[in-house]
């Protein structure tokens, strides 16, 4: 599937795109299975309360499954107006 | 209904004229203008990110709730992108009503989501380097409002 | 603080934009206008008549009421009198603060006030006749919410 | 003093202003000195639930003194914004 990261999850991670092949079941998962990748990957994951999930350009949360998802999206809350 | 999410600058007064233009059954228009705001001097310029496929069906959405509120004629929504400067529109909403109390309403409720809902992300350069806009918890808070 | 009370037509756009620029710290412009309204197709025009020696003090205490509740950088109101055809700007109220919270809040509560509080009087012509437009009950009870 | 009618009053009694010479003490008392003057008066103070009153340029009630006052307004609520 297709990960996107945004602002300084964008930043922390150095890239604002990447494939991952991964079997997780949930957001949470995935989560787990990045940040167990490389330091920058745990350092932009280390506090989950200050991230948000989009699936699918939806906004969702970290308990979500995954299945059929095409595309998720790891940002901080959002600052638009 | 109308959301643009753009780079360019645009014209507040002009798109409001445009937008009060031609409703017979209008009596009330309000408008926001976000501008980029140097509280102390110090601001160089604010870059705002965005997450293109998701944006403008995230605010299509957030309006559509609006709609489903309040008896609105019509809406606008533009939201800018990129590098802007000091004293630049970040972003404007207007809402075109039959009454006041509606057009205010659907106005205020539409920047409460925009700011929390819509994905974009500021960043503000200074002297001393860039840093992300915090989200504030009062803006999270205000979403209970409504 | 600009209050104007003229019976000449003036343009909303153009107005935002005069009053938008020039404040560094001003990161919320909201305004308000009030169109003449012809909800069923059979107004002709809107008379408005006004208390000359009253009109800009009302509305000025109005304005200082708005200034000493919120953060307000400046306020802009213009209120016309005289014969408005449909489709025609009557008012406009405009509010410039730091925050969002505080321009939405004081142009509301400027409407409600300038509604009941500044003395202007309506009246409708259509092919029945003229009519003086009623006070609203709700227009009267909306004061209390502030 | 002056006194003033706007609106609908203004359209009942005939007269935009006039002055008026009067001893009362109250505005309560004015109107019923004009209410009592002609038909025209009477039917635009019929009720005054319906007024409001401005004393001086500023927005009064049917209780205040007139002690001093130089202009009276009287008229319907209004109707701005």
């Amino acid at each position: 599937m297709n990960v996107m990261y945004f602002a300084w999850v964008r930043e922390r991670i150095g890239v604002p795109q990447e494939v991952v092949h991964s079997e997780a079941a949930t957001v949470a998962e995935l989560v787990s299975e990045l940040a167990a990748r490389e330091d920058r990957y745990a350092a932009a994951f280390a506090d989950i309360s200050a991230l948000r999930v989009a699936l699918d350009q939806e906004l969702s949360d970290f308990d979500a499954p995954l299945a059929g998802v095409r595309e998720v999206a790891f940002f901080p809350p959002m600052t638009g107006g | 209904m109308t959301v643009r999410v753009q780079s360019e600058v645009f014209d507040a007064g002009a798109e409001l004229n445009a937008f009060a233009i031609g409703h017979s059954d209008v009596g009330a228009v309000v408008s926001f203008t976000g501008v980029v705001r140097d509280t102390d001097g110090t601001l160089h310029q604010m870059e705002i990110e965005h997450y293109p496929a998701m944006t403008e069906r995230a605010i299509a959405g957030i309006v559509e709730d609006a709609k489903s509120r309040w008896a609105l004629k019509d809406v606008l929504v533009i939201h800018r992108y990129g590098t802007l400067s000091v004293g630049a529109p970040i972003m404007m909403v207007a809402t075109a009503s039959a009454h006041r109390a509606d057009a205010f309403a659907a106005a205020d409720f539409l920047m409460d989501y925009l700011k929390s809902r819509a994905p974009f992300w500021k960043k503000e350069t200074t002297a001393d380097g860039s840093a992300w806009v915090a989200a504030k918890d009062d803006d999270e808070s205000a979403l209970n409002r409504w």
